[in-house]
């Protein structure tokens, strides 16, 4: 069972609160009446399924219902990061040890979020 | 409140004015389970507080916290997973999601409430929905009541994980419910009101060897 | 029933059993004495109880072989009544408890005299591994018979046939550091940590918490190891942040460092758990363990040596013989010849020795065994015979002597004559294996490790492993490394731990072990006299070789083939053995045969432990609205409606007799066709919908216009998912500009919940729109049919005029007092309020509804008769209707589908693909049945020609079929190919029965095809 | 190849067997073969099979990165049945099925395939509905099915709990008879003797790790012993499809999940049929040797790890225990994962790809192994004459694109 961090209730919680919806990054074409047969049954069905690194969208279904992004290794499980709606991962499968560009944004972002509400 | 705003929103009342017989979520399960009795060899307690407003807020926490501390008297609370209270304890603020807060107050309160927030927030886009007869509120008390909530609960609620102050939503049982500790000896859970029976005949079921009683 | 009081192999002192509290116990059919302490392999032992099973396949006398999880032999059947039965108990973890009932599992008519040995000993020959597969073919008719007598044949203990008795619970943990395992590293570390503030958990599947300390010779400053244990143990005890947990197996690492912990918190009081003050306990709790960090101290098993007749009963592996004396005060045999590849298997020889019975020899297969302990030994005057091993144990049912021959382990060949020792007892040592299951659990493959000739665990992030589970097999050094290895988790987690003043053992040199695993014999293995490897499986030496020279070799077709390590002891004692064999059949070292994986669970864990309080009514939610005990109390039948208990119909009972579901339900629908009915609807999905973009949401969300929905008006909406199947549909309202109240199916509302947050979250976060669910804070209450109006005017303040309040409409007033928001939908076609309240108020306006409605015949309806009425009118339900292969176009509802909305809606695009577009889908249509007595099967396929042979092309199915007591006939809604261009025309319905229906397809409107009785 | 027979084995018996002969080679790969087989589970060795026997083409290559029948095959609940809702999918099934009646007399290995019968229980309304419709749907594609009603249920469950008070209590059942289970390693044993005995070279420890591919044609694989060349090759790597297409350049609409099961410890028989139960969430069938195998459901994220969640398992034993109260004081041996790919529409791909000469045959989800004998039959086929066969026509992945999804998820609702 894993143990997720929840990127808006910013603590980990059990597995059994969220569920798994799928590839993450999937992006409806913008004009979908513009697509082919085969870009839509592309947008509808084919995802990636690598071994190894991948993007997943979860829900925090039982908590804060917010939809975030998971970068798990299929393989060992692990979790990598876990991040919000709109933003991008900073470990992919071409950087397994994370961008290294990011990683000082990351943190700047990090502080953004903790200033928050002015309580 | 600006006429505006008053045709944006339905605003409505949903207690009579006039008293009418009412039914907690648990009024079935009082009378097909029963009620035990709080005894000397009790170590868990079970309380509810029924029939109290409550007021789901969903917006932007700047906007909220400056219209809930004028019409409240006090903010928001500033972190997730926690939750503020007046000074009498009796009406509570609590985070669930960015943009989402929960609102107990004693029952009748939450009408009245509705609209002086609606006037403090003017113009701005914020879902204020009632809530109060959807859900109900117990509390649990007693030296085994933390143990009570380890059979039933992943999340964990050592002080340490749970101080004072804290709330969340979380799984329980097969339900899931909010759980909250509003002060040192007592844990408040605020059950949805569909599952109510099943969670008041698991609490039960899960407290009978601590010799659980259930009070009013 | 015969009783023994005697206890022959108990000696007079010693041991930590307490010799004062007596225990009785009956084992096949004869009572025996015990103490409390000790376990039930421990009282057979002191009773002398050789045959204690019957072997799987051959039907062999099998006694017990070790003293904890890793024996294979001594499995019982616990109970002495049928719903207290627990099958495959193993004795070496069997507290003894007074009044214990056991059987062995195995043997017919009993385990001394078992008829199948017969079988075992002739037959064994013809059962090499695999020999199922290689016959049993022919005649190919008479598998099904020859599969009864194997299946009679197989199988262990038997499954209690009555309901049991007791019930289990967890308990949700979270800690720190979780230490698997009480010995000296595992001891060691917990105080490390405990002392360090940190939230520890210490487990122990021993009864007692200690591990090897308990049965050590060793000292800890100067006074015996068990003493330090029980210090150390009270002080833990006395730790707020630390829970210890004894008789509590580790079962199952999951992941992230997530460990079941089984706690047996009864098993050793009695086989049904013990009332307290009124309340039975659990019979055991898992506890769900959350662990920052984990560290393994879960030591190591001896492995013991194979040989000939290894499985005769007085086989043993060494240190079992030393649990034995040290911890129970028994010794399990009267003459004793120990077989070892090391040192460390010595103590069993010294103790014996203590014991004062007689060590016949000490077989070392080393050609210069020279540390401390052999030196003990040899200063004792006991016998070594160096560069030798036990080749064959001789006896039948009890160990008669034991042949000894010079060995060249290398070379795999017996170098001398044999001498034959007489004897009643072997144990063996070839080595140690750490315990490395929980670390192999996680997905980590172990590692071999030639210095101490065994696999060592690897470690993912965060598991550590101390002492003996990771081949530090001597005290001081396992004490040192669970202290280390504890700070060293204690520093992961940000945290830090002094170290602690550690007791002073003596360090004993102990020289180099020896590689050895089977033992040669003078015979070739297949040759030899049987030489076990898997003892539950009853697989040998010469089967692993067989399996080898068939092709299969990869260590998991060995595995699979001769089923080794596929018993309840997953291979604890043999599967290193068995791979060693392997790798010398195939010419490869060990590492390269291949890792062992094992899997949850360590030991096997009860279903119910699993379960806990997750069963019988606790099961699963039972969902109930605000008017339920009114339900109850008017004798409904309720309808499963996702976890909801909906009301399906309410019988009457007139003159003594109980209406059927029929007559009810026609009943139930010519009240509301003729008069006036209620419905309980609450469980319908309600998500109250705000916000300046709500509109455009909805827009996009539902197929249809939702741009011109005015306050006060109501509108039908259908929602597909992005491939243009209908997912959900129901009524919305607009309550003000930016506020809308959504209404979805019963079973659908949590997901069209998550669904709108999904879109509304990754697609269109612009959107500034909001969902709340208000499915339990309104109850609604539908009052449908011609009398409605003039019932709901008697107690409401709404005007009700026809043309004030107008069909799809909504109004908001007061009902009964109650503050109400009345909706004119209806789902039945018949003129209808829906009125919803806050719940806590439901009951009272319900009341107040009946209490006026009398008069009017108002008549509770459930779902069956919902579900009459709504197909009568043609509307469908979402999910019995369609099935995720349906569009809106599909079903006939253009009318519905927003061609020309400014936005490309969710499901829009994918109904102008190839398939989508196709004029042959299957259509909803309905259908007469040519003989209007005929009620269709829901579910009845549809054929064109009905006398086409088998397989015959079917065109559609029954969605849903009636009887309509309005109309006096059955009818059918059903999708049939190109249905919609195929009215009037006559289909076939040829049913199991061998008759086939003829029917007509209409239109989907039965009753009131112009909608004038909903809108009077 | 020497024939397995009662007989045979005595006369091994008295020579102690130590003149048995390997079941399959261990040959060194050719340089060049006919067709290329990449994956040696159950499906790739029965394609090799039918490839060697009905089409006469022998110079075939299996290759496999581990140990033959090391993946799904393994580690699979063995049920066979053929009930299925659909037609395309009840065709192909019940294609497979026919060959399983005479599996063990063709390939001369016991397979076990033991025709106790397969029940699918019903819980609600709904479900009924679904069980009618398929049952009416088998009966006219000529597949054996019939609906149970609790009492007939009873009779052959008679330690289930069929009574009236359970929470979610049994209203009906579908029933194959002819369905059942078998012996999943045996299957993969028997496919690879027959296969080497016509001349097909099982390649264990074989790791395809890209294919050759030239102007939009595939020509070989290359692997961690060398390159391989055949003009045909067909992949049935099950969980790691998508890794190979992508190796092709492609993606398929499969994703790999984790499934999982669980034994009990060897019981007296108690069970002498397989009960599923969609509403519950739990299977369960009795081997012979006596553990009590029950299925779990999918886990709902990707994962190659042969590990599932733990609630999974928590969810699934509380189901069986809901249907059969008596078990709950028998023991959990052993639970492991499986790695199920599978298709949005929960049927396979039988399918050409953008790659000419290239198959795929994967997406089988939970019906792998039932599917085993059919799938390598009709793959066979698809591969020696270089068109889909009938039967697998309707498993092409155009459908993902024209939207002809054969959606076994529908009103079937039925997995495993």
């Amino acid at each position: 069972m894993f143990l997720i961090y929840c990127p808006y209730c910013e603590e980990h919680r059990e597995e059994e609160e969220f569920h798994p919806k799928g590839q993450a990054h999937i992006a409806r074409p913008a004009d979908p009446e513009a697509c082919s047969d085969e870009e839509w049954g592309d947008y509808l069905f084919f995802r990636d399924n690598p071994r190894g690194i991948h993007h997943e969208l979860w829900v925090h279904a039982v908590g804060c219902r917010k939809f975030f992004n998971i970068t798990r290794n299929t393989v060992s499980y692990e979790i990598l990061e876990t991040y919000r709606m709109g933003e991008q991962p900073r470990f992919t499968a071409e950087y397994p040890e994370g961008k290294p560009a990011e990683k000082k944004s990351a943190a700047a972002k990090e502080v953004a979020q903790q200033e928050g509400v002015k309580a | 409140m600006s006429e505006q705003t008053a045709t944006w929103y339905n605003l409505y009342d949903a207690r009579p004015q006039v008293e009418v017989p009412a039914e907690s979520p648990l009024a079935w399960s009082y009378h097909h389970s029963g009620r035990p009795a709080v005894g000397e060899k009790s170590r868990v307690v079970l309380r509810e507080r029924d029939m109290a407003g409550h007021l789901i807020l969903r917006g932007g926490a700047i906007v909220l916290d400056e219209a809930v501390r004028q019409v409240l008297g006090f903010g928001l609370p500033g972190r997730p997973n926690t939750l503020t209270r007046d000074e009498s304890g009796e009406r509570s603020v609590q985070w669930l999601s960015p943009d989402e807060w929960l609102v107990i107050v004693p029952g009748g309160e939450e009408f009245a409430l509705e609209k002086r927030l609606r006037e403090a927030l003017g113009d701005a886009h914020t879902a204020i929905v009632n809530v109060s007869g959807g859900q109900t509120l117990i509390e649990l008390s007693g030296e085994k009541a933390r143990e009570l909530l380890m059979k039933s609960t992943p999340y964990d609620v050592h002080p340490e994980a749970f101080p004072v102050g804290k709330g969340v939503t979380t799984v329980f049982a097969k339900a899931n419910l909010i759980l909250r500790r509003p002060t040192e000896e007592r844990w408040e859970l605020v059950l949805r009101r569909s599952f109510a029976d099943y969670l008041y005949r698991w609490i039960l079921d899960a407290g009978a060897e601590y010799a659980i009683g259930v009070e009013g | 029933m015969s009783q023994s009081l005697k206890q022959p192999n108990r000696l007079k002192e010693g041991g930590r059993i307490d010799r004062a509290r007596r225990l009785s116990f009956t084992y096949n059919g004869k009572t025996y004495q015990g103490h409390a302490g000790d376990t039930l392999a421990s009282a057979l032992l002191a009773n002398g109880v050789d045959v204690v099973n019957r072997s799987f396949k051959y039907s062999r006398p099998r006694g017990i072989v070790a003293a904890g999880a890793e024996e294979p032999n001594a499995l019982v059947q616990l109970g002495s009544n049928e719903a207290a039965q627990v099958p495959n108990v193993r004795a070496t973890q069997q507290a003894l408890f007074d009044g214990l009932v056991a059987r062995s599992t195995n043997g017919w008519p009993n385990v001394q005299r078992d008829a199948m040995s017969l079988v075992g000993k002739l037959g064994g020959r013809f059962m090499p591994p695999g020999f199922y597969y290689k016959t049993f073919m022919a005649p190919a008719s008479m598998w099904m018979t020859y599969e009864k007598f194997i299946r009679k044949g197989a199988g262990l203990g038997r499954s209690p046939m009555e309901r049991d008795p007791d019930s289990y619970d967890h308990l949700n943990q979270h800690c720190d550091l979780l230490v698997i395992g009480a010995g000296p590293a595992g001891l060691a570390a917990a105080l490390t940590a405990a002392r360090a503030g940190a939230r520890v958990i210490l487990c122990d599947e021993q009864e007692e918490l200690g591990g090897s300390l308990l049965d050590s010779r060793e000292l800890l400053d100067d006074r015996p190891a068990a003493q330090w244990a029980e210090q150390a143990v009270a002080e833990l005890a006395e730790c707020a942040n630390v829970t210890l947990l004894p008789r509590t197996t580790a079962n199952g690492y999951h992941d992230h460092h997530f460990v079941t912990l089984h706690e047996r918190r009864t098993e050793h009081l009695g086989e049904t758990a013990p009332t307290v003050d009124g309340v039975r306990s659990t019979r055991s709790r898992m506890h769900r363990v959350r662990a920052g960090q984990v560290l393994l101290a879960t030591g190591a098993h001896e492995r013991p040596l194979v040989y000939a007749g290894n499985d005769v009963p007085g086989n043993l592996v060494a240190g079992a013989v030393s649990t034995y004396i040290r911890r129970y005060g028994v010794v399990p045999g009267n003459r004793l010849v120990l077989s070892v590849s090391n040192d460390h298997a010595y103590r069993a020889a010294l103790d014996w020795d203590e014991a004062g019975r007689e060590v016949v020899a000490i077989v070392d297969a080393r050609r210069h065994p020279d540390g401390e302990l052999v030196e003990q030994a040899r200063a004792r005057g006991i016998r070594i015979i160096e560069g030798s091993a036990v080749i064959e144990a001789k006896g039948d049912k009890r160990v008669s002597g034991a042949r000894v021959a010079t060995i060249d382990a290398e070379a795999f060949t017996v170098t001398g004559q044999a001498e034959t020792l007489a004897c009643d007892t072997i144990a063996s040592s070839g080595g140690y294996s750490p315990v490395i299951h929980l670390a192999s659990h996680t997905g980590a493959r172990p590692t071999w490790n030639e210095e101490i000739l065994g696999f060592v665990p690897s470690l993912v992030k965060g598991v550590h492993a101390a002492g003996s589970a990771r081949g530090v097999h001597d005290l001081a050094g396992g004490l040192a490394d669970g202290m280390a290895k504890a700070r060293e988790a204690l520093t992961a987690l940000g945290r830090s731990a002094d170290a602690i003043e550690l007791p002073r053992a003596d360090v004993i040199r102990e020289g180099q072990a020896c590689a050895l695993y089977q033992v040669p014999h003078e015979k070739p293995t297949l040759r030899a006299p049987k030489q076990f490897v898997d003892l539950q499986n009853d697989v040998t030496a010469a089967a692993i070789e067989l399996a080898t020279r068939e092709g299969f070799e990869s260590i998991e077709h060995v595995k699979r083939y001769t089923a080794m390590g596929f018993g309840t002891d997953q291979g604890k004692l043999g599967n290193i053995n068995g791979m060693a064999i392997a790798a010398r059949c195939l010419g490869k070292s060990i590492p390269e045969v291949g890792t062992t994986v094992f899997r949850p669970n360590y030991t096997p864990v009860t279903f119910g432990a699993i379960v806990g309080r997750h069963c019988r009514d606790l099961f699963d939610p039972e969902r109930y609205t605000a008017l339920h005990q009114w339900h109850v109390e008017h004798g409904a039948e309720f309808e499963d409606v996702g976890q909801w208990k909906r009301p399906w119909y309410f019988p009457r009972t007139v003159d003594g007799k109980k209406e059927s579901m029929d007559e009810a339900v026609a009943r139930e629908c010519l009240a509301v066709r003729e008069k006036v009915g209620i419905l309980d609807a609450s469980t319908l999905g309600k998500i109250d919908i705000q916000g300046p973009d709500a509109r455009e949401f909805l827009g996009r969300i539902y197929t249809n216009k939702w741009a011109k929905l005015a306050p006060g008006r109501a509108r039908y909406g259908l929602m597909c998912k992005d491939d243009g199947m209908l997912m959900d549909d129901g009524t919305t309202s607009c309550l003000a500009e930016n506020h809308f109240l959504m209404t979805t199916t019963t079973g659908g509302a949590a997901g069209v919940m998550e669904w709108l947050e999904l879109w509304h979250q990754t697609e269109w976060p612009e959107l500034d729109v909001t969902f709340t669910s208000v499915t339990d804070q309104w109850a609604t209450m539908t009052v449908t049919g011609p009398e409605a109006r003039k019932l709901l005017g008697e107690i409401t303040d709404i005007d009700l005029d026809r043309d004030a309040f107008k069909f799809m409409d909504w109004r908001e007033g007061k009902v009964a007092d109650v503050p109400a928001r009345v909706f004119r939908i209806s789902f039945t076609g018949e003129l209808a309020y829906e009125i919803n309240v806050q719940a806590n108020y439901a009951m009272h306006v319900w009341k107040t509804l009946f209490e006026h409605g009398e008069k009017y015949g108002l008549t509770p309806y459930g779902t069956e008769t919902m579900h009459v009425l709504r197909a009568e009118k043609g509307f469908i339900i979402a999910g019995q209707d369609t099935d995720g292969s349906v569009t809106p176009e599909d079903l006939g509802m253009q009318w519905a589908i927003g061609y020309d909305k400014p936005n490309s809606w969710v499901g829009k695009r994918a109904l102008s693909r190839p398939d989508t577009r196709r004029t042959d889908r299957k259509q909803l249509v309905g259908l007469r049945p040519k003989d209007p007595s005929v009620v269709l099967e829901e579910g009845a396929q549809i054929v064109f020609d009905p006398d086409h042979a088998i397989p015959m092309p079917m065109v559609g199915h029954v969605t849903s079929s009636y009887y309509s007591p309005t109309l006096k006939s059955g009818f059918a809604l059903a999708v049939v190919k190109g249905g919609h261009q195929r009215m009037g025309e006559t289909v076939y319905l040829p049913m199991v029965d061998g008759k086939t229906h003829a029917a007509e397809i209409v239109g989907t409107i039965f009753v009131d095809p112009k909608g004038e009785r909903q809108n009077v | 190849m020497q024939r397995y027979s009662g007989f045979g084995l005595a006369k091994h018996a008295l020579s102690h067997h130590e003149n048995w002969e390997r079941q399959w080679r261990n040959p060194t790969p050719k340089k060049q073969y006919d067709v290329i087989i990449v994956g040696g589970g159950g499906h790739g060795l029965a394609t090799a099979y039918y490839l060697a026997k009905e089409h006469g083409v022998k110079n075939v290559a299996v290759v496999e990165k581990g140990w033959l029948g090391g993946g799904n095959t393994a580690r699979n609940t063995t049920i066979v049945r053929s009930n299925y809702l659909w037609d395309e999918a009840a065709a192909l099934y019940e294609h497979s099925m026919k060959l399983w009646e005479g599996l063990s007399q063709d390939l001369n290995y016991n397979v076990m395939f033991s025709q106790r019968g397969v029940m699918n229980l019903a819980h609600t309304l709904q479900d009924m509905r679904d069980v009618q419709r398929r049952v009416n749907a088998n009966r006219l594609n000529g597949i054996d099915s019939v609906v149970l009603t609790p009492e007939e249920i009873q009779e052959i469950v008679p330690v289930m709990d069929c009574s009236k008070n359970a929470r979610y209590p049994i209203l009906g059942a579908s029933w194959q008879p002819r369905a059942g289970v078998a012996r999943h390693d045996a299957v993969a044993w028997g496919f690879a003797r027959a296969a080497d005995a016509l001349g097909v070279d099982i390649l264990q420890n074989t790791e395809v790790t890209g294919f050759k591919i030239r102007d939009g044609r595939v020509y070989g694989v290359h692997t961690n012993r060398g390159d391989i060349e055949a003009k045909t090759v067909g992949c049935v790597a099950a969980g790691n499809s998508g890794v190979l297409a992508k190796m092709a350049g492609f993606k398929l609409p499969l994703e790999s999940h984790p499934l999982q099961a669980l034994v009990s410890e060897p019981l007296k028989p108690v069970l002498d049929t397989v009960v599923m139960s969609n509403h519950v969430h739990g299977y369960i069938s009795q081997t012979d040797k006596g553990d009590l195998v029950i299925g779990a459901g999918i886990d709902g994220y990707n994962g190659y790890g042969q590990r599932g969640s733990y609630p999974t398992v928590e969810h699934t034993l509380q189901a069986i225990v809901e249907m059969f109260p008596i078990f709950s004081r028998v023991r959990m041996n052993r639970q492991w994962g499986g790695i199920v790919d599978t298709c949005p529409d929960a049927c396979p791909i039988l399918s050409a790809t953008p790659v000419k000469g290239l198959f795929f045959n994967c997406g089988w989800g939970t019906g792998g192994f039932k599917a085993t004998p059919g799938s390598g039959n009709v793959f066979a086929w698809t591969l020696a004459k270089n068109q889909a066969h009938p039967l697998a026509a309707p498993f092409s992945i155009d459908r993902f694109h024209t939207g002809a999804l054969v959606d076994e998820h529908g009103a079937a609702g039925v997995a495993h």
